[in-house]
């Protein structure tokens, strides 16, 4: 759930760990730029938290390293530029190279 | 080796439920001599610590086999606080906190923060997650 | 001098966070033995326009990120948002700010 | 040396984005639905059986009824010790 995956780099943000975070396959959606909220379309309450708005949090929280596949934007037929906090688009090669420079890797 | 296991998925998930293949990874690691640092249980997985789940006769009862996986071993369990209280998965004392009739986590599991997941990974040599 | 308060949970949380006013915003810290002055105000207003902006209340790391980037105060540290609001400084401002209650996962 | 960690079948996102992020030194490990892979032709499965670089989990294979079809089946000792050898990592659902 991309909820609580953005939760818990938000928590190792908090904690001061050095991460990367990557948005691969359907998780992009989570960095639309043109999401709203419920109560900005309808009705004054809020039926969710508002994912975006949370997702831009993640430098206060110290996590500058964000990336996405070029592969899944091109499968998507999305712009980098539609994206929210610019994050680098990686080809799988360079992805496969992240994933193995990494002591540990969390999937949501 | 030092092992924490994430398990995210629930014992009766929509699609394949990866439950069972945590529990018997968790089993197989402590018989060949390894240990656990602590079994984080996040989204649909703190379902597999809710005390008030009936499993159908003749099948394998997850949550009284992961209880009884911790107890014996003494295993450092921990169910997300608010992955739990958003499914309904709480303890006595969040229960109260929230204003809710009862308690339903199994057995001696914590119910604690993200922090713990973080300390996890950065402690443990092996971090494996069923999702 | 006392401000009726509307309702809150039993540990002290507005129930709706709608009910928020200035005035309500002293009596909780009265209630937590805080009289508030410009020094509070000033991280109670970067709060409410931190969870405006990100729909979350934040943990001491980031609000202190955010106060020194809104307020240019760089000397701002965990210290002192302990000398205002002592305990844990980020629930304590959150519940006073009329942010909703915490998860208690961040 | 990352370990792949792949437990939904074919249809999922999750095994093409698995296939397509596996290193030349990495190992993918099949559990619950993913040894379904194991009744795929595609050639990315086809190079990781011809490297032995393909395991899956005895258990989940039989009681799904796919054979190894030449990939190492073995029991979760065995993924334990491949855990062990391989570092990070990495789960696909």
């Amino acid at each position: 759930m991309g909820r609580e995956g953005l939760e818990a780099a938000l928590a190792a943000g908090a904690f001061d760990q050095n991460m990367a975070i990557l948005f691969l396959g359907e998780a992009i959606w989570q960095l639309l730029s043109t999401q709203q909220t419920a109560s900005n379309v309808a009705s004054d309450h809020h039926s969710q938290k508002n994912h975006l708005k949370m997702t831009n949090a993640l430098p206060l929280f110290g996590i500058d390293q964000i990336y996405t596949s070029q592969d899944d934007l091109n499968d998507f037929s999305l712009q980098l530029e539609e994206l929210a906090l610019s994050p680098t688009a990686l080809w799988p090669s360079e992805l496969t190279a992240l994933m193995s420079n990494a002591k540990t890797i969390l999937s949501f | 080796m030092l092992f924490t296991l994430v398990i995210h998925s629930g014992p009766y998930s929509q699609t394949s439920s990866t439950s069972l293949n945590a529990l018997n990874f968790a089993k197989a690691l402590l018989k060949e001599g390894h240990t656990i640092h602590r079994l984080f249980f996040y989204g649909d997985g703190v379902f597999n610590l809710n005390a008030q789940m009936v499993t159908p006769q003749g099948e394998i009862d997850l949550p009284k086999a992961w209880h009884t996986l911790i107890e014996d071993h003494s295993i450092d369990s921990v169910v997300c606080i608010a992955a739990g209280a958003r499914r309904g998965v709480l303890n006595d004392s969040e229960a109260k906190r929230h204003q809710k009739d009862s308690g339903n986590l199994l057995g001696s599991s914590d119910l604690s923060g993200l922090g713990q997941l973080i300390e996890a990974a950065a402690t443990s040599e092996r971090v494996i997650t069923f999702g | 001098m006392t401000t009726p308060l509307p309702p809150v949970d039993p540990e002290g949380f507005l129930c709706d966070t709608n009910d928020w006013t200035k005035p309500i915003a002293q009596q909780l810290a009265l209630n937590e033995g805080i009289t508030l002055t410009d020094a509070h105000w000033e991280v109670l207003d970067s709060l409410r326009a931190f969870y405006q902006e990100f729909d979350l209340a934040p943990a001491m790391r980031p609000l202190i990120r955010y106060l020194k980037l809104h307020l240019n105060k760089h000397d701002i540290n965990s210290l002192y948002l302990l000398s205002l609001f002592p305990g844990s400084p980020a629930k304590l401002a959150a519940k006073i700010a009329g942010l909703p209650k915490p998860e208690n996962c961040l | 040396m990352t370990i792949h960690i792949l437990s939904k079948s074919p249809q999922h996102a999750a095994y093409k984005s698995c296939l397509q992020h596996v290193g030349p030194q990495d190992i993918v490990m099949l559990i619950n639905d993913g040894v379904y892979a194991l009744k795929t032709t595609d050639a990315a499965v086809q190079e990781l059986l011809d490297d032995n670089r393909l395991f899956a989990l005895q258990h989940d294979a039989t009681v799904r009824g796919v054979t190894a079809n030449g990939a190492s089946l073995i029991d979760e000792a065995g993924f334990v010790a491949l855990t062990c050898e391989h570092s990070p990592s990495q789960s696909w659902f």
